[in-house]
């Protein structure tokens, strides 16, 4: 089968009715997953066709959607947990951080939990508080945990994928202001490069920008400008921040001389910090201009009439790259 | 207990009695929990315009739950605190909030930000269920003050599986905490249904934590005032919590996002439809001779009024300075807040310079 | 089901009725009982002993709850499966977990590290309440399997309080899970006696949430026993899931680390030492004769054996190798474990250079 | 009164001691802080002294301990809330990210939560699992929240009253394989710098160590061992990770030019990638090396046997203190 156009919000589904074909043990389950499909329709009509059974509707209690899933997970089951929004997984994050990504290492790799927990996340859609954040760094310094963002559809449908295959759990932040877009997937092409491994989806020579999830399509369209300026930017798409991909990043950069990192959460202790700490540290002689990082403030989301001053947009990207540059 | 639980007031708008629950209730009183339920329901339609138009982000009707808010927001004394979640606006009109204060949240200027103390009513809660454990620790520090107040805690039938609920309950029944918890039962958690959510009807909840619970008829506006009434003497006197399930319906979609003809029956919404908390007291006010035509018509023309100042407020609306991004993170100053104030500020001004 | 709960067997060592709950045991039955608790109060004091002598990092003793355990876990079948807290040592042996293996979490050589499968026994959970939730999803697995078997899921009385037990017997009760929720209120969380967890019997949770719950002495194996057999047949039987609360008493200190002189009375203690566990079936083995002293003398011995077993191979328990920091955080290859793991062996290697 | 000798076990005690009897809005609550005094004693003799009312054993669930003192400091009380061990704070972490942090900004700053959390928190006690954690930088990510941790008894008396003092939500992290740690204490000596500066506690002009809270020994112990190479380090206390005190960082660097930055918790995502990430972007030109972390490995607190490979020790700093001298 050739590849089809599909938005990031049907290749996501198209990825879960997949895998729970495939495999008996898959279930999903979460918060209105079941006739009502999701809040966003990622699971739409999968209760229609897998059964109750396989696509449950829980009750409202995130610790408790995700301890019952490690019990499932330890019965031989391997759920897919969808929390609504972002800012609602923090009454499982217990579960998360003491019980789910420690329980294989606890039991000395005894037990597995491969467990999914997709979480859809980021700004710029006008919503109410706790509805836009971006609070992936709170999971990637937890160790046990792999934590994973796709920014286009072929790649949700293909990191769901292989999320949903790996005996690890997996936190998979889903771009919610990318769900419309559009784009070709290929799902017979299991070809595909692991999830933790970033793609160069621009190729360039004077800079490199680093991003994931949402902000991957922003830093395309700021490179896009730049270009028309004579710059030319590399974009690398990290895909997985726990782990990340250095090795990808570090050979771009070493052509490049210059890194910026872009992201939607707060700068301050952010993705962009373990990434410009470890680069500068690995290749601290390429680097012609220090890594700059930009992303929102150290300030919660705010209502979103300041959202478009609060997330980074492609001026702010643009700026980092000239102040870079200036270096 | 089961069923609808305590009526005082049926849906053909006909008194009847209860043997625990009373309530004298002279003609001005009905006419004002009328007329309180009345303006509720048209600034309610007023939100859902205001959404569907574009002017507000998001809105959470409260229609069919009138009664239940204006019911158990009455039961009230002045010096009392409230702590809603997300619909509760009737309860905000009546504790004197500006509605266009209210509104601010759902355009998008900020999040809420009224002073919880001008009206003893705190911000919204989003976060399901959080809120119970604010109020039960509030009703902690007035116990303290030896202050007679009382804490009325609103949540939904959703919130009672949130592990915060069962600690709020607990937390309140050990330390004999003056706080009534008002489950609002409107059947739905977004496309959940009870049965989802619990095994046994919600007032039961309180008995596993030692303390009383009751199941009211939600849609019966004088009901929820004696039963609230009586549950803010219970926690008043020191003998700890109190719950009251109000029994009643989500006549509308979840929010204005929401679509609920995915998941529900029109026959459901329809059989609901007959228990009507406005029509039901509207009944008896008019079979009683307690309220006339110009009455209703006085309501109706105080309800339009309310709409034209709102939508007019919200369109007029100003959205918030950028800078105020960094103004209230911290009461004293941040060193990151700072920088990046500065950063913006910096940023903000090239802008200026090219253009 | 006040006071001390169901009982079968008196303090005194003799039987008695009960209504609804009753037991068919013969005398191997009653010696084996008496036995798997001898042991285990045997392993229990030698756990003491080598943190005294600081082979152990930390012990927590089960003194005192040796019925609670051992009548629960003998209630099971082979397939059924336990959620242990931190203090099941007794249900550990019974299901037939090496005690070395299970002393290696106490000696810091591992954190239990056992194969939950090969004795049906999961992991210690030190995060209070966390395994309950664990115990419902499986148990939910259990029933989508279309499996007879049980779960049973341990917890003190200070568990109660936290909220994922609460979410626990909600997520249960809804989807009718086959789990038996045993807690041990052994009348102590710590410091803290059950009047600052709960305002009600903790056994009452359960109707609050619609499933059955009962209060057995925690000190009449027999009882306990018996009722958790009830309970886990009712389970069995798709009726959803089912409270034991087991009334006890924790004699000694919360853990090796702790001093409960500090917050209790010696009377207190003493009041509980009469309603001991193990000298009421001795009681009854004795005066009907079930037992002779040559039985007793037999199960000291083996207790004397275990204990000697337990001190050596503790004294002798090799330490993990460092290289195991890295092993098994991830099923699969996860970059900065690889690079750690690369830059640690080069360091540790710089040293042997040295050296 | 003059300084006198005292641990820092005591000197947080003192604090608490003193606090409540200067303010009687003040409340000290958590499980156990009561008749026992806590498990390490910090709140020994407190209840007697001052009241079940004012000093409160709680019931056992975190969240509950933090949403009920946001209660009462919305009633105008200030909470002194303790969380027993580390590993244990997650099931208050809800309520800590979600409401204590933002419900100032959400209402404008109309409400204030002056509420301390105590964490006693890092390893090298040779405890069970969840009682050795560094989990700091999960803080440090959350705005609306002040993180600082003393490394003395001085500092810990007056960085606890500063923070009970403050009208901002503090986390407040303390070593606890320091509590027997002994110092002088000057509780008259009221001119203290803020909790929120950074402090130079051994000067030097070769390379800068920064660390915090139980990781500021173990900079001083590998200090004076460079010292006896001819290496002058300089120590900078950071004191508090939210916000950082640059200013002092950076001047620090300016003159040594070399930087190592050192605490427990795992370097992945740790504190230390902010340092170094802003410390490199400030002063690109003044490195003559890139900025090294040391902290622990990503991999969950492990059992205590290996606890001395797993957390960085004197060795591992001057490790990096080599490295960063052979660039
Ligand atoms: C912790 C949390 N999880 C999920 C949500 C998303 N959510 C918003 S409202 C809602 C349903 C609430 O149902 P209920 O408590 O019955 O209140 P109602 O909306 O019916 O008034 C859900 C799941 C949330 N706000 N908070
Ligand atoms: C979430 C959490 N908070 C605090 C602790 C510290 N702690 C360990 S045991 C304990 C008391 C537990 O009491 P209970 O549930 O009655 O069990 P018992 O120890 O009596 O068997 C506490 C507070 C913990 N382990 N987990
Ligand atoms: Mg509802
Ligand atoms: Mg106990």
């Amino acid at each position: 089968m050739a590849a089809t156009p599909m938005t990031l919000l049907t290749a996501l589904n198209t990825a879960l009715r997949d895998v729970l074909a495939d495999d008996p043990k898959t279930l999903v389950m979460g918060e209105d997953v079941g006739r009502l499909g999701g809040v966003f329709r990622v699971t739409e009509g999968l209760q229609k066709d897998f059964g109750e059974d396989r696509v449950m509707d829980t009750p409202l209690a995130e610790s408790g959607i995700v301890g019952t899933a490690i019990g499932l997970a330890l019965r031989g089951y391997r759920p897919v947990v969808e929390i609504q929004f972002d800012g609602f997984v923090f009454p499982g994050y217990d579960q998360i951080v003491t019980q789910l990504a420690k329980m294989p290492a606890r039991s000395r790799g005894l037990i597995r939990l491969p467990i999914v927990i997709r979480i859809p996340y980021g700004g710029g859609i006008g919503a109410v508080e706790h509805h836009s954040e971006s609070p992936e760094a709170l999971f990637a310094h937890v160790a046990g945990l792999r934590v994973m963002s796709p920014s286009n559809p072929s790649d949700a449908y293909w990191m769901l994928r292989q999320a949903v295959q790996s005996d690890d759990p997996v936190i998979f932040f889903e771009p919610k202001r990318r769900y419309y877009d559009k784009g070709e997937v290929d799902t017979t092409a299991s070809d595909q490069p692991p999830a933790h491994r970033a793609r160069v989806v621009r190729p360039g020579t004077d800079l490199t920008l680093a991003a994931y999830g949402p902000m991957v399509r922003t830093c395309l369209d700021a490179a896009a400008v730049a270009a028309e300026e004579g710059r030319q930017l590399e974009v690398v798409d990290l895909r997985s921040i726990s782990p990340v991909d250095f090795d990808t990043v570090r050979e771009s950069v070493r052509r490049t001389g210059r890194l910026v990192v872009a992201h939607e959460a707060p700068v301050f202790f952010g993705a962009g910090a373990e990434i410009a700490a470890h680069v500068t540290e690995h290749c601290f002689y390429h680097l012609s201009a220090p890594v700059l990082r930009v992303g929102a403030y150290h300030s919660p989301y705010p209502p979103s009439r300041l959202e478009d001053e609060y997330l980074p947009g492609i001026d702010r990207v643009l700026d980092a790259v000239d102040r870079a540059f200036a270096h | 207990m089961s069923g609808d639980g305590i009526r005082l007031l049926t849906p053909e708008g006909e008194r009847v009695t209860h043997p625990e629950y009373g309530l004298d209730a002279g003609p001005e009183e009905l006419r004002a929990l009328y007329r309180d339920m009345a303006l509720a329901r048209r600034f309610d339609a007023e939100g859902v315009t205001l959404q569907r138009q574009g002017e507000l982000g998001l809105w959470p009707s409260l229609l069919g739950q009138e009664a239940a808010q204006v019911g158990s927001v009455r039961a009230l004394a002045d010096g009392d605190h409230v702590f809603p979640s997300y619909r509760e606006h009737a309860v905000a009109l009546c504790r004197g909030l500006d509605p266009l204060v209210l509104l601010r949240l759902f355009r998008g200027v900020d999040h809420g930000a009224w002073d919880p103390d001008a009206h003893g009513f705190h911000l919204y809660t989003l976060v399901i269920g959080s809120q119970t454990l604010h109020a039960t620790g509030y009703a902690c520090g007035v116990a303290k003050d030896g202050s007679d107040a009382a804490v009325l805690a609103y949540f939904g039938d959703g919130a009672t599986s949130q592990g915060d609920v069962a600690e709020a309950f607990n937390f309140a029944a050990v330390y004999d905490a003056p706080v009534v918890f008002f489950c609002q039962n409107n059947q739905w958690a977004i496309s959940e249904p009870n049965a989802r959510q619990t095994r046994v009807p919600l007032h039961q909840r309180a008995q596993g934590y030692g303390f009383p619970g009751v199941r009211v008829d939600g849609n019966d506006v004088l009901a929820v005032l004696a039963v609230t009434r009586a549950a803010l003497e219970h926690v008043r006197s020191g003998r700890g919590p109190f719950l009251v399930e109000a029994f009643t319906y989500r006549m509308g979609a979840h929010t204005t996002s929401d679509d609920p003809t995915r998941y529900r029956d029109s026959a459901e919404v329809e059989s609901w439809r007959a228990k009507d908390p406005l029509l039901r007291l509207e009944r008896l006010l008019r079979r009683e001779e307690l309220a006339d035509d110009a009455f209703f018509a006085e309501v109706t023309a105080e309800g339009e009024a309310l709409a034209v100042r709102v939508r007019e407020g919200v369109r007029s609306m100003p959205s918030p300075a950028p800078e105020e991004l960094f103004d209230h993170v911290y009461a004293e100053a941040h060193g990151e807040v700072d920088r990046e104030r500065a950063e913006f500020a910096a940023y903000q001004a090239s802008f200026a310079e090219e253009g």
